[in-house]
C-alpha cells in the first residue's frame, strides 16, 4: 500500500509518496504561485512517476499547507501544523518543540509523543516569514540561496530596526549606501527573523529537541541566528521542505492502518488526477 | 402560505439580523423615540420605564471603514470605529439620541468625539466606575441617578418606582428566557448552532423588551421540537473576547467541524446572564448589576486578601470563577479566546484566563483579528489546527 | 544664464531634471539601485549629458527623496513634501490639493499661493496604500505595470481587497486567482483598497480643488479613476508625473541661490 | 562637573539638581528595601495615592517613569521581548510591557532580586501594588497582571470621569469629591492593614501642605513660560515634572529646589532669555515624547521650534480655593479631582467642547501660550494618549487655525518611531506654520 502527502504551501507545493513500512518512495518540490497554485495534479504526476506508480495504488491521499482545499483528489485535509508535527517527529523522535519558517508564514509547534499539543503562528506580518528574506535580498540582488555563506563572513551585524518588511528593504538599501559590508547587512536581517519567530515560539516554552524546518531552515545563517536566539542545539532534517508532506503522508497511512485494525476495507476507488476547479 | 403572513421565530430572527433597524424604524413611524446606545452599561431599564426603545449599535465588519479614519487614529479598537464610521456616514436617522458610557478609554474618547460630530436631540455620558468598592457601588449608583434626571427632563415624564420595577421585572423575563435558550445548547449535539444563538442574540439588540420576549418564546418552541439536530461534533466549544456582532466567525468555527455551545461575550452571556435584584430600592438592585453582575474584563476585581497576602489562584477564582459554571454546565471541552486587535481590557486579561482554563485542564486557543472579514478567513487553519489539537 | 538641478532619490528610482526659468531643459530617470550615492551620480551624469552642460553652468542644485543625504554634490537638501508642491505649483498653478502616490508611501499635499504646503498627511508605518502594494500584485499576476491601468479599468466586479499590506496582498492576489477572479478584477480591486486608504488621507486633510496626482501613481490610470470615482473628482495628471518632485527642487534651488556671478 | 558643549537647547541649571534628586529617589528605594523597608509600585495617581505612601513612610517608585528609563538608556528592549514570551499582546502599553517583562525577568529569573541589567539600580520588588481607575485602562489591567508573577497586594484608586455637560454641577462635583475622599479612606486602612502600621495623620496634613506649596510654586513656573521667548523647554519640563506630582524625599528640601528654579526661568524672562538660540516656532508638545530619540528635540531646537507647553496630564494643575477643607483626604480629592479632569471644564462647555481634559486644553494653550503649532505623537501602544489626537488636529485647525504635525511613534519601543521621517515632515511643517501665522493674522487673531 501506498500513501501520498500533498503540502501546497504559499510559494512551493511538496509531494510525498510513502509505503506501508514508511519507506520514502517520492518526494517532489514544486513552486506554487497564482497559476502552479491550480496544478497540484501535475506536481502529483510528476511524483508517481518517480515513484514508477499507478494512481490507482495509493490507498489514500492526505493534502495539507495554506492551498490544501484546492486539492480534489485528496481523501483527507489536515493542516500543516499537525502535518509538520507528525513529519518531524518521525525523522526526530525526541523532538518537542519544531518551528517551520515557510514562505507566508512562521509556525512554532509543541509535540509530546509525536503529536501536536500546542502551537503559535504568525502569518499577519510577512516580517518573521520567508518572505523577509526574499523581498529584502531582492534588494540586495543576491540570490536567497546565498545568504547563509554571506552571512558567515560577518563580523558586526547591523540592527535591523523596521517592522515593516517592506521598509527593511529600504533600510538594507540605506546601509548599502552607506557602504555597510554585505555579509554584516545579510547577518542583521537573519538576525532579524531568528529575533521574531523565536520570541514567538518562546510562548511555547522551548525545550529540547528542537528541529527547524522549512525552506529558510537551509539557510545556515537562519539556523546559526536561531540556535543563539534559543541557547540551544538546534536540529534540521536533511530536506527541511519535506516534513509537511510527509507528516501528512504518515498521517494517511495511520488513518488507513487504524481502519484496517477496525476491520474495515478501505473501498479501492478509481483515482483521476483532474484539475482543480475553484468555482465550487 | 400567503406572503402576508408575518413571519416568526428563527425566520423572523434571520430577518431582523440582515436587516437590523427595519423593526425601530416602523416604531419611530408609529411616534416611539429611539435611543442608540453603545456597549451594555446603559441602563436599559431606565428607556423602556419611560417608553422609550432602546437600540444597541454595533459596527459592521463587511463595511471598509473610510469617514471614522479622519476623526480615530489606525491603532484603536477598529469596533469602535467601525460604529463611530456607521454614524458618520449617517446610518442612524432613525435616533432621537444617544447614551454611551465609560466602558473603556478609547470609548469614553469616542462618545465624547461622536457627540461632536453627530447631533442628537439627547446624549448622555455615563460614568462607570472601574473597581466594585462598596464606595465605587454608591457613586455609581447615584450616575445612574443623573441619568434618570437626564431622561426625564428629556420625555418631560417621570419615572416612578413602580414603572422601573416593571420594567426590570420584563427585561429579567429576557434574560430568564436567553438562559432557557442556552439550556437547549447543552445536549449533545446542541439543539441550536452557535450562529443561530448569535443571530437571536443581536435581532434581541435592535427591538423593544417585550418584543424580543415574545420571539424567544417562540423561537424556543421551535427549537424544542426540532427533528433534524446540528451535526454531532467532538468538539464543544465557548467562545471568550470581545464584542461578536456577526456571524462570520462562528461559522469559521462552526464549518471547522465544531459546536459553539456556550460564549462569554458581550453578545450573549454578558449582556443577559445575571439579573437585577429587585431591591426597595430598584436603583440599588441596578447599580450591582450593572457594576457587578455584568462580567466585562473592563471592570477590576480582586479576591480579598487572605492571612498570608494575596493568592493568584485565588484571584484568577474570583475572576473567572463564572466561566467553571459554563464548561461543567454545557460540558465544553476547548476554549476559542479572541479579541479584536487593540482591546486593551481584554488583552491584558489572556494570559490570566489562559492560566485559569489551564488549571481547569482545558485547552485554549487565542485568536486576534481586526474586524474585518478579510482578517477572519487566515484565522482557519489556527481552528482547524486548534481542532486537530483537541483530537 | 543659469541653470538648476533637482535630484530626487526614491526607494525604487531617482529622478533628475536641469530647469531653466522653470522650464524643464532636461530629465532623466533610473532605478536607485542598491547604491544611491552611485545613482545619484549616474544622474548627473546623464542629465548634464543630455542638456549638454557642464557642472560648472549649474548654478545650484537641491537634493530630496528617502535618499537625498546621498546626494553629496546637492548644495542642500529640502523634504520632498515641499518639493512636490512647488513642482506642482509650476505645472498646474490651480491645483491646491496633490495626491503622491510613491512607491513606498503616499502622502496628501494641500497648497496654497506660490506652492506652499498648507497642509499635509502621509500614509501609516507601513506600505499599506502605496505604489508597491501594485507592483507586487503586478508580479504575482506576471503583468507589465504599464498594463494594470487598461486592463483594471476592463473589471467588471472587482474583488474585495480589504488588506493593504503589500506583502500580503500578495497572498490574498494569489488565493484569489485561485478562487478563479480575472486579473482584471483583481486589479480594480487593489485600486480599490488603494483608492480607499487615498481617499481616507484626503478627507483627513479636507478637500479644495483643483487637483493633481504625481509620482508613480499618476502613471497608473486605474488607481487615477479610482480615485476620482471615491472622491468625485477630477485629477490632473502632469505629463511626467514621476518628475515632479525632482522639478520643484531645482525650482527651489532657483529660489535659495540667484544664478552664480560669472 | 560635566563640561558640555553648546547646545541648541538653552537647558536650565537648577534643573539638574532637580534631576539628581529624583534620580536619587531609585537609589533610595533600593537601599530602603535592603533595610527591609517596604516600597510601593505605583501607578502616578497625581497625589491622590502618593502623599498617603510618605506620611506612612512607604517608599514609593513609579514603573511608568521606569518605563521612560528603560527607553533612554536602551534596556526597554529585553524587557519588551519578555512581555511577548510570557504572552501578552505586543500592541499593548509600552509602560506596561517593559514593567511585566521586569516583573517576569525579576520574579522567574532573579529570585525576586533586581536584575543586575536594570538601568539607575532597579525597581526592588513591591510590598504593595497602587494602580488607578483613571486616565487609562492600564492604570489597573497592567498591575492586575502583575499577579502572574507576585502575589503582591494591590489597591486600586478610583477618579470619576462625567462627560464635561454632565460634569458642570455642583451636584456632581461634590458627590465625586466625597466619592473619592471616601475611597481614599478605604485605601488608608487597606494601607493599615496590610503593614500593620497606624496613619500618622498630622504628618499627612503636613505631606499635602508641602505638596501643595510646591505644586503652587511649579504651577508658577508654567505660567512663566507664556513669556516671548519662550524661557524653558519641554525637556526641562519633562525632566522636572515627576517631582511635583510625587511626595518622594525630604518635601522641604524639594520645594526650595523648585524655588529655585523658579527664579531661574523668572530671570531668564526679564531678561528675555530664550530656551533655544532663536525662537522662531512656539511649538506644544502632546501627548508622551519619544523618551528613546530625544535628540529630535535638539535637531528642531537648532531649527528654532521651542517647545513651550506640554498637555493636561502634566500641565501643572491650577490652584485651587481650599480654606475650610481641613480632612487632608479631601483636600487630595479636590487638588486632583479638579487638577486633572474637571478645572477646565466651565471654559469646555463655554467653547462647546465635549472632549473635556483631553481636548479643550489645547485649544486654550494653543491661545495663551501662542503657539504656532502642535507636535502631535499618537502612540502605537496607547490608545490614551492618541485615540483623541486626530479630533485635537482638526479642532485645532476648525477654531483656531493652528496646525499640528501628527507623528506616530512609541514611548518605550524604538522600532515604531521614525526619527528621519520625523525631521522630514517637521521640515514641511514649519512652511505650513508660517502659512497659518498669516492665516491668523488676517483673521485677526492675536499671535
Amino acid at each position: 500500500m501506498y500513501f501520498a502527502g500533498v503540502d501546497i504551501g504559499s510559494t512551493m507545493t511538496k509531494v510525498v509518496i510513502v509505503d506501508e513500512d514508511g519507506e520514502l518512495c517520492s518526494r517532489i518540490v514544486g513552486p506554487t504561485g497564482a497559476e502552479h497554485r491550480r496544478l497540484a495534479n501535475r506536481v502529483m504526476e510528476e511524483a508517481l512517476k518517480q515513484a514508477n506508480l499507478p494512481f490507482n495504488q495509493i490507498s489514500y491521499v492526505v493534502a495539507t499547507g495554506y492551498g490544501r482545499v484546492n486539492v480534489p483528489f485528496a481523501d483527507r485535509q489536515i493542516t500543516e501544523l499537525s502535518c509538520h508535527a507528525k513529519g518531524v517527529s518521525s525523522l526526530f523522535p525526541n523532538v518537542r518543540i519544531a518551528i517551520d519558517i515557510g514562505g507566508q508564514d512562521a509556525k512554532g509547534m509543541k509535540i509530546i509523543n509525536g503529536t501536536l499539543v500546542d502551537f503559535v503562528m504568525n502569518d499577519k506580518c510577512a516580517a518573521g516569514t520567508g518572505r523577509f528574506l526574499e523581498v529584502v535580498s531582492d534588494a540586495l540582488g543576491i540570490k536567497v540561496e546565498d545568504l547563509g555563506s554571506i552571512s558567515l563572513r560577518s563580523t558586526n551585524k547591523v540592527k535591523i530596526s523596521s517592522v515593516c518588511t517592506i521598509f527593511a528593504q529600504q533600510e538594507v538599501v540605506s546601509y548599502l549606501s552607506e557602504g555597510t559590508p554585505l555579509e554584516d547587512i545579510v547577518a542583521g536581517l537573519h538576525e532579524a527573523i531568528a529575533g521574531r519567530v523565536v520570541r514567538m515560539v518562546k510562548r511555547l516554552k522551548i525545550e529540547p529537541d528542537v528541529v527547524l524546518t522549512g525552506g529558510v531552515a537551509k539557510n545556515i545563517g537562519v539556523v546559526k541566528a536561531v540556535r543563539e536566539n534559543i541557547g540551544l542545539e538546534v536540529l534540521v532534517p536533511e530536506d527541511p521542505l519535506l516534513s509537511g508532506a510527509l507528516g501528512a503522508a504518515i498521517l494517511g497511512k495511520e488513518t488507513v492502518l487504524k481502519a484496517l485494525a477496525k476491520g474495515e476495507l478501505i473501498p479501492k476507488k478509481e483515482r483521476r488526477l483532474e484539475e482543480a476547479t475553484f468555482f465550487t | 402560505m400567503p406572503v402576508a403572513e408575518e413571519t416568526k421565530g428563527l425566520s423572523r430572527v434571520k430577518e431582523l439580523y440582515q436587516d437590523r433597524p427595519q423593526r425601530v424604524k416602523e416604531l419611530k413611524g408609529e411616534g416611539r423615540k429611539v435611543i442608540g446606545y453603545l456597549c451594555i452599561y446603559p441602563v436599559v431599564e431606565m428607556m423602556t420605564a419611560l417608553d422609550l426603545v432602546p437600540y444597541r449599535l454595533f459596527g459592521d465588519m463587511r463595511e471598509p471603514i473610510t469617514k471614522a479614519d479622519a476623526c480615530l487614529p489606525p491603532m484603536v479598537c477598529p469596533f469602535l470605529r467601525s460604529s463611530l464610521d456607521l454614524a458618520l456616514k449617517d446610518k442612524y436617522p432613525f435616533l432621537d439620541g444617544m447614551v454611551m458610557a465609560h466602558i473603556c478609554d478609547v470609548g469614553e474618547r469616542m462618545a465624547h468625539i461622536w457627540r461632536t460630530y453627530v447631533d442628537y436631540p439627547y446624549f448622555y455620558f455615563m460614568d462607570v466606575p472601574h473597581t466594585t468598592h462598596k464606595s465605587a457601588l454608591d457613586m455609581f449608583k447615584e450616575e445612574i441617578k443623573g441619568f434618570q434626571k437626564s431622561l426625564e427632563s428629556f420625555t418631560g415624564k417621570e419615572i416612578s418606582a413602580e414603572k422601573l420595577k416593571q420594567a426590570i421585572r420584563v427585561h429579567n423575563d429576557q434574560r430568564a428566557l436567553v438562559r432557557e435558550l442556552y439550556d437547549l445548547r447543552k445536549t449533545d449535539p446542541p439543539l441550536i448552532t452557535g450562529t443561530e444563538v448569535l443571530q437571536v442574540m443581536v435581532a434581541l439588540a435592535g427591538i423593544p423588551v417585550g418584543e424580543g420576549n415574545e420571539l424567544l418564546r417562540d423561537v424556543i418552541n421551535e427549537i424544542k421540537q426540532r427533528e433534524e439536530k446540528s451535526p454531532k461534533q467532538a468538539a464543544r466549544l465557548l467562545v471568550w473576547g470581545s464584542v461578536i456582532d456577526d456571524v462570520s466567525l462562528i461559522e469559521i468555527i462552526e464549518n471547522a467541524g465544531a459546536n459553539v455551545v456556550m460564549d462569554d461575550i458581550c453578545v450573549g452571556t454578558r449582556s443577559h446572564w445575571s439579573e437585577v435584584e429587585l431591591t426597595p430600592d430598584p436603583l440599588d438592585g441596578i447599580a450591582y448589576r450593572y457594576l457587578v453582575g455584568i462580567k466585562c474584563p473592563r471592570t477590576f476585581r480582586e479576591a480579598a486578601l487572605d492571612p498570608k497576602g494575596k493568592n493568584y489562584m485565588a484571584d484568577l477564582e474570583n475572576r473567572f470563577g463564572y466561566l467553571k459554571d459554563y464548561v461543567r454546565g454545557w460540558n465544553v471541552n476547548g476554549v476559542i479566546l479572541q479579541s479584536v486587535r487593540y482591546c486593551d481590557t481584554h488583552g491584558y486579561e489572556v494570559p490570566a484566563v489562559r492560566d485559569y482554563l489551564n488549571s481547569l485542564g482545558l485547552p485554549s486557543v487565542y485568536l486576534e483579528h481586526d474586524y474585518s472579514q478579510s482578517s477572519l478567513a487566515p484565522l482557519r487553519t489556527r481552528i482547524e489546527a486548534f481542532l486537530e489539537v483537541l483530537g | 544664464m543659469a541653470w538648476f538641478m533637482g535630484i530626487d532619490i526614491g526607494s525604487a528610482t531617482s529622478k533628475g531634471v536641469i530647469a531653466k526659468d522653470g522650464d524643464l531643459v532636461g530629465h532623466h530617470v533610473l532605478p536607485s539601485g542598491t547604491n544611491y550615492k552611485m545613482a545619484a551620480g549616474k544622474l548627473r551624469e546623464e542629465l548634464l549629458s543630455k542638456a549638454s552642460l557642464s557642472q560648472e553652468e549649474i548654478a545650484c542644485t537641491i537634493a530630496t527623496g528617502r535618499g537625498a543625504n546621498n546626494v553629496l554634490f546637492a548644495d542642500q537638501q529640502v523634504a520632498d513634501i515641499i518639493c512636490c508642491a512647488r513642482g506642482i505649483n509650476n505645472i498646474f498653478p490651480s491645483v491646491r490639493t496633490v495626491i503622491d502616490v510613491q512607491d513606498q508611501s503616499s502622502q496628501v499635499i494641500r497648497i496654497g499661493e506660490e506652492g506652499r504646503v498648507v497642509n499635509f498627511a502621509t500614509s501609516e508605518k507601513c506600505a499599506a496604500g502605496s505604489g508597491r502594494f501594485l507592483q507586487v500584485i503586478a508580479n504575482v499576476l506576471r503583468i507589465d505595470l504599464k498594463d494594470i491601468g487598461p486592463l483594471s479599468l476592463k473589471s467588471e466586479n472587482p474583488v474585495i481587497f480589504t488588506t493593504g499590506c503589500a506583502v500580503f496582498g500578495e497572498t490574498e492576489a494569489v488565493s484569489r486567482v485561485a478562487e478563479g477572479n480575472s486579473k482584471e478584477d483583481i486589479l480594480a480591486g487593489v485600486h480599490k483598497a488603494l483608492a480607499e486608504k487615498i481617499c481616507a488621507l484626503a478627507e483627513r486633510l479636507g478637500l479644495e480643488e483643483e487637483y493633481a496626482i504625481t509620482s508613480g501613481g499618476g502613471l497608473d490610470i486605474g488607481l487615477i479613476k479610482a480615485i476620482e470615482g471615491k472622491l468625485g473628482i477630477q485629477l490632473l495628471v502632469p505629463p511626467y508625473p514621476q518628475l515632479v518632485t525632482a522639478l520643484g527642487a531645482a525650482i527651489i534651488a532657483a529660489e535659495k541661490c540667484p544664478p552664480k556671478e560669472e | 562637573m560635566v563640561q558640555e558643549k553648546k547646545r541648541a537647547i538653552n537647558r536650565l541649571q537648577t534643573m539638574r539638581p532637580i534631576r539628581a534628586e529624583i534620580d536619587e529617589t531609585y537609589k533610595a528605594n533600593v537601599e530602603a528595601s535592603k533595610a527591609g523597608n517596604p516600597i510601593a509600585w505605583a501607578m502616578l495617581t497625581i497625589w491622590l495615592g502618593d502623599a498617603i505612601f510618605h506620611a506612612m513612610d512607604i517608599g514609593a517608585t513609579y514603573p511608568e517613569s521606569y518605563g521612560a528609563v528603560c527607553a533612554a538608556s536602551g534596556a526597554a528592549q529585553s524587557y519588551l521581548d519578555r512581555s511577548d514570551e510570557e504572552g501578552f499582546p505586543t500592541h499593548m502599553c509600552g509602560y506596561a510591557r517593559n514593567c511585566i517583562g521586569y516583573a517576569a525577568r525579576m520574579m522567574k529569573d532573579c529570585g525576586g532580586e533586581i536584575p543586575p541589567e536594570a538601568p539607575m539600580g532597579g525597581m526592588p520588588k513591591p510590598a504593595v501594588l497602587l494602580s488607578r481607575g483613571m486616565s487609562c485602562d492600564a492604570g489597573f489591567k497592567w498591575f492586575q497582571a502583575l499577579a502572574r508573577y507576585m502575589d503582591t497586594p494591590m489597591w486600586t484608586l478610583e477618579m470619576p470621569i462625567p462627560g464635561v455637560k454632565e460634569g458642570l454641577s455642583e451636584e456632581v462635583r461634590e458627590r465625586n469629591v466625597a466619592f473619592m475622599t471616601k475611597e481614599l479612606r478605604d485605601f488608608v486602612s487597606f494601607m493599615e492593614s496590610v503593614f500593620g502600621r497606624k496613619m500618622d495623620w498630622d504628618k499627612l496634613s503636613q505631606t499635602v501642605q508641602d505638596l501643595e506649596a510646591i505644586g503652587r510654586v511649579w504651577y508658577e513656573t508654567s505660567e512663566l513660560r507664556k513669556a516671548i521667548p519662550c524661557p524653558m523647554h519641554s525637556r526641562d519640563f519633562w525632566t522636572c515634572m515627576s517631582g511635583p506630582s510625587t511626595p518622594t524625599g525630604d518635601l522641604k528640601k524639594k520645594l526650595k529646589l523648585y524655588q529655585d528654579l523658579y527664579e531661574e526661568v523668572k530671570d531668564r524672562v526679564e531678561n528675555k532669555v530664550s530656551a533655544v538660540v532663536q525662537e522662531k516656532y512656539r511649538v506644544g508638545f502632546t501627548e508622551l515624547p519619544p523618551w528613546h530619540s530625544l535628540k529630535l528635540f535638539d535637531t528642531l531646537a537648532e531649527r528654532g521650534w521651542n517647545f513651550v507647553v506640554e498637555t493636561w496630564g502634566y500641565h501643572p494643575a491650577v490652584p485651587i480655593d481650599l480654606t475650610g477643607v481641613n480632612d487632608p483626604l479631601e483636600r487630595l480629592a479636590r487638588i486632583s479631582y479638579s487638577g486633572l479632569t474637571t478645572s477646565c471644564f466651565q471654559g469646555a462647555a463655554q467653547a462647546g467642547e465635549y472632549m473635556g481634559f483631553l481636548g479643550y486644553p489645547n485649544l486654550k494653550y494653543a491661545e495663551e501660550y501662542k503657539l504656532d503649532g502642535f507636535f502631535l505623537h499618537p502612540l502605537l501602544s496607547c490608545r490614551a494618549a492618541s485615540a483623541h489626537l486626530w479630533y485635537v488636529q482638526d479642532r485645532l485647525m476648525q477654531k483656531l487655525k493652528v496646525p499640528s504635525l501628527m507623528v506616530e511613534g512609541d514611548i518605550v519601543d524604538v522600532r515604531m518611531f521614525d526619527l528621519a521621517d520625523a525631521l522630514k515632515k517637521a521640515e514641511a511643517f514649519e512652511e505650513i506654520m508660517d502659512h497659518y501665522k498669516e492665516v491668523r493674522k488676517k483673521e485677526g487673531m492675536e499671535w
